[in-house]
């Protein structure tokens, strides 16, 4: 991969970084209310997965989906709309923070219960059986939710089945407030899908670059027929589960010690070795400033939803 | 254009299947034991046959199985998922109550779900507790799934046809007790109605009986047995109880003045309470409403028990009598 | 030993749990995030600090962790198991549906199921509509499990204790925006009363609303605003649906004869249906029975949009004005 | 193993058989109604683990449970009773064919929820950690409930909190009417629990001393405070699912192919080979005939639930 290619990886993470954080202020700050889960330090999976899945290809994330959504070019307008209860919203309000979705992005969607969404995504795999597409159908889902029997009875249909789907399990080692490593006996994950027939990998998930090129090659063999693949992307989260966490359980030092080891920094860093100098990947983030912060701007200056959906706030329902 | 076929209640459906099909391309149906073996009811007989790879078995894994239904039918195909018994969904039921309903709401109409759920459900002489509850009234409190309960050929084959052409989620409640009932001649490949909509089992004056499932039988075994006691009844089956006929409901009793709901879900909590509640609140005078249901009870596996407790014809017309005698 | 604490909501729930592990030896609690962390509300802080592995963290498995109170209730044992959200449950429906509410039927009280499973619902403003659902109803049709819906400290404190005595399942079901509230003065230490029971919360002579669960704070908003409108509402709390106080409420409706059933859960299949229904069926003459609650409609995350949607003091008075005025 | 133990277990064995033939009769005949599962062909997976389980641990099985009932020491007179609509049942008429439940002989009970049992099961494994008992808890399921997240679940909650639990997979290679082969990607099961962390083994359950001795050593191992383990019984089972299914699915010959497999074939042989004769063989059926029939004549002559439960029968109900 060129270094070209790396600094639009970089720039489509620090976009995401930054709408998180602006985010994170508007929650802290309460010009919205909600339940927030923020994607920082998590953006090389998104980022890197998305680059490898055409735009015909279905994306099924978790509530931690906000750098999904923007993966897969879904518009941070539309994102702070939907936040800010402004019309223009991905959702029109309806379905905040927690259930961005954008079909026309091929993003199929957040979901806010723990497993839930890898059983739908088999199912838009399933439909690709039928319906004369080469969809390959993506779903991400934590390390927490390989404990819910959703997952395994998903895997185990899709591996039966042999459909189009790669499951991406971020591992950022919590579920919740509790560290994945007390919740089960087995560490190694990938042994699961494996147990279930499915081929399975485990990823450095701060690597933009293998995370691209691991999901590349799903989709290349995937295309070509073959059933499910099974990807652990092992990654961290910089802040607490949702937006107010005060993160008692975190251990001192756990944050810091990702700082060089984040994708964002660890991208930073190899581009810096590569030749793209300091004033280069300051001109990157200063310009995703810009993107993040017009779009806040825009978003803030949308008429509420007071003034048009709230007319239409019972349709599409059917009592 | 409009045929006829001499089928039994399973062969009404197994024909609307078999058209969903034929004639609809985005028809895919699975669910455990409904390919090769032709489904343990033997409803989906012949269908893998003819249809291949679009009618199969799945694994005992109903939240992969609705799940994949959402999925698909998110994706514009137009799944059928079979559900051998209705409580067998319990293990699933977040893919109904969170996922399948939320869909076309939560995303502002950008998607749907246009999944339809075969299940069946209900007690017969020897059911276990776990097979053996009438669950429809959860349905009916989620908003965004529609929810129908067919019991003769005719209906089992319509709104077999108007729950798959529907837009979003559909439950169809069969009874297992109702497959292999006697054969009817009924009308086949006319344009599949709307969802919604009651039949007009009996036209009476006195009393105006609501019901759903198959204890209407025992509800038409009843008002048969009514003139005798100087009753005249008049019996509505809601096949639809998403979108549910209250039209048709409100004028009956505006006539008869008086309501009996039967059905065979436990009292309390039940849907006659949604009914009798709707005719309170709409103001229309009545003087005598009353529910029948199974006691709130869990059902005992011995039939000697069990009918202690279901309500039968005797115990409907024992209702009609009270509500006409002891208190017009 | 009767003693007072000054806690909140949150804290009387943490005060009851510490006293159902200090007192009773079958006592366990677990969930996810409970031990080590205190809960995702701070609801069970220092409990495991103090009880050890009789508090603890679980997976994210409901089915396994409702199944493993059943079983560990069927050997003896008092399990406590939280449920972060009402919602989460539809997960593991089956183990509460079919398993827990069926121990003591089925196998003719040979075996019980003393489970308690806390949990909470509700849609809070932000709340997205898979976190957001008001779902007792469901409970409230399944014969075998009991369900009560605390408001405030004493109560909470109180009904966990009943709850834990009970003999049978009983689903807690809480408040997350409760849990901080403001800190009063609550009785603890005396003996744990049955499970059941409501709380007259103002007296009055025109028109019964019953409600339960936080909108009570609503309900009461509204009583004090009637007056000025010539509106003297009583208001009983229902903080235990099941046991209902039937008693209770037919009392005040033979006095009021008038009645408002407000709460969150959607409308049609609500339990306000089967209150009304059980009034007519009572045959207590009233001149006004009305349900308000959330239209039947998913519950969309802006709180522009839930505002316009949910019940509040402003709409609760107008039902009574309607009740009052328009059709005495 | 002696031979007076397998021919005790022989014994059980033959009970077990001639209790499900006499159900089947009762069945087919109409004497009683509801659905029943019958256990032929099986008998040595509950035989053999119930002798290596004492009398204080606890089994929890599906509805396929007739025979770990009678194999817990549940008299058949009892279970007669259940069907017949007897008082004197089991649970008075209440549970049937399909809910057996007696835990006076540590039998908690039969299942009709695929895969449901375990969770509760693995709760009383929990309860073995608090009440100062050494209590084994021991559920078998099929290999159909495999594909149930509610298995994987209770496996995972049993591994991470090292719980005293016996999984028994009794693979009689079909889920109801489908083959479990084209239900899984992967054949083995055994590497399902494998990936949870969970020691397991694959026996040929047709063979009640391998059962038995496997189960021991399990046992042993748990008590002297080990997690739990997994077991998968390869078996079959003699006719259909339940009581009435055509197997129309089943090829042809299969059934005549385990004639010599199958666990009752297979001891009389072990003990034809071990000096046992014919006769004594015949002997030991013929008496374990007359144990089931008179049970049978027994449950026939007590009073019908008419007289005494139809008066409870609102008892242990809260609406
Ligand atoms: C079925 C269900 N159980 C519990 C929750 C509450 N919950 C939300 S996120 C979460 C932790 C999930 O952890 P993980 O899968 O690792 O994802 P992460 O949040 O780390 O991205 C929990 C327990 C839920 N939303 N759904
Ligand atoms: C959750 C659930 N889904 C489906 C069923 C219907 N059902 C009953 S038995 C069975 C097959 C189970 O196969 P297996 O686990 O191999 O056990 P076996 O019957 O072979 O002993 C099915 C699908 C059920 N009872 N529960
Ligand atoms: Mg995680
Ligand atoms: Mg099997």
């Amino acid at each position: 991969m060129g270094n070209d290619k790396r600094v639009e990886h970089l720039r489509d993470m620090i976009e995401i970084r930054l709408f998180e954080n602006a985010v994170f202020d508007l929650r802290v700050s309460g010009e919205y209310v909600g339940s927030t889960h923020l994607y920082n330090g998590q953006e090389a999976i998104a980022v890197g997965a998305c680059a490898a899945l055409g735009e015909g290809d279905a994306v099924f994330s978790t509530y931690r989906g906000h750098g999904w959504a923007m993966a897969r070019g879904v518009p941070a307008l539309s994102l702070f709309a939907e936040l800010l209860n402004r019309t223009g919203g991905i959702c029109e309000g309806r379905g905040g923070s927690a259930y961005f979705t954008a079909p026309d992005h091929g993003f199929f969607g957040e979901n806010s219960i723990v497993g839930a969404g890898a059983p739908i995504a088999v199912g838009a795999a399933l439909a690709a059986k039928y319906d004369d597409s080469d969809r390959v159908t993506l779903t991400a889902f934590g390390d927490g939710a390989m404990n819910q029997g959703a997952v395994t009875e998903a895997m185990n249909f899709a591996a039966t089945f042999d459909l189009p789907v790669i499951f991406v399990c971020e591992n950022n080692s919590y579920s919740e407030l509790t560290p994945i490593r007390d919740m089960v006996r087995e560490q190694d994950l990938t042994r699961r899908p494996e147990a279930l027939g499915i081929p399975a990998q485990k990823i450095d998930g701060n690597d933009v670059v293998a995370v691209e090129a691991a999901i590349s090659g799903a989709v290349a063999e995937i295309r070509s027929k073959s059933g499910p693949v099974f990807f652990e992307m092992m990654t961290q989260r910089l802040q607490g589960h949702y937006v107010g966490d005060p993160e008692h359980y975190r251990p001192k030092g756990e944050i810091e010690s990702y700082k060089d080891i984040e994708p964002i920094a660890r991208l930073r860093r190899e581009l810096n070795s590569n030749g793209i100098t300091d004033a280069e990947l300051e001109q990157i983030t200063a310009e995703a400033s810009k993107t993040i912060d017009r779009a806040l701007s825009q978003a803030k200056m949308l008429p509420g939803l007071e003034q048009t959906a709230v007319r239409d706030v019972r349709e599409h329902v059917y009592g | 254009m409009v045929e006829q076929a001499g089928v039994n209640y399973g062969g009404a459906i197994n024909a609307a299947l078999r058209r969903c099909l034929a004639e609809d391309e985005r028809t895919i149906f699975f669910g455990e034991d409904v390919g090769k073996p032709g489904g343990v009811f033997g409803v989906s007989k012949g269908l893998h046959a003819e249809f291949g790879n679009r009618v199969f078995d799945t694994p005992i894994s109903e939240t992969a199985m609705i799940g994949a239904g959402v999925g698909a039918a998110m994706m514009g195909m137009r799944p059928v998922v079979e559900i051998m018994w209705l409580d067998f969904a319990m293990v699933a039921f977040d893919q109904i109550v969170n996922q399948a309903a939320n869909v076309r709401y939560v995303s502002n109409g950008k998607l749907s779900a246009p999944l339809t759920i075969r299940t069946q459900q209900g007690y017969l002489p020897g059911s276990c507790a776990q097979h053996a509850q009438n669950l429809e009234a959860f349905l009916l409190h989620v908003p965004g799934i529609r929810v129908c309960m067919p019991t003769t050929p005719q209906e089992a084959y319509d709104s077999m046809m108007s729950a798959h052409y529907c837009d979003d989620p559909v439950v169809v409640i069969e009874n297992r007790g109702l497959y292999a009932g006697p054969k009817t001649e009924i009308n086949i490949g006319a344009e599949p109605s709307e969802i919604g909509g009651s039949v007009l089992r009996r036209e009476g004056s006195d009393i105006t009986i609501v019901s759903w499932g198959p204890i209407i039988s025992e509800v038409l075994a009843a008002g048969d047995q009514m003139p005798s006691r100087g009753i005249d009844a008049e019996i509505i089956e809601a096949v639809w109880l998403n979108p549910f006929d209250w039209n048709g409901l409100i004028r009956s009793v505006k006539k008869t003045r008086r309501l009996l709901v039967v059905h065979e879900a436990n009292v309390t909590g039940g849907f006659g309470g949604e009914i009798l509640a709707r005719v309170v609140e709409w103001d229309i005078q009545v003087s005598h409403m009353r529910r029948l249901g199974l006691p709130d009870v869990v059902v005992p596996a011995s039939p000697v028990l069990m009918n202690e407790l279901r309500p039968s014809a005797e115990s409907i017309v024992a209702a009609a009598v009270e509500a006409i005698w002891c208190r017009s």
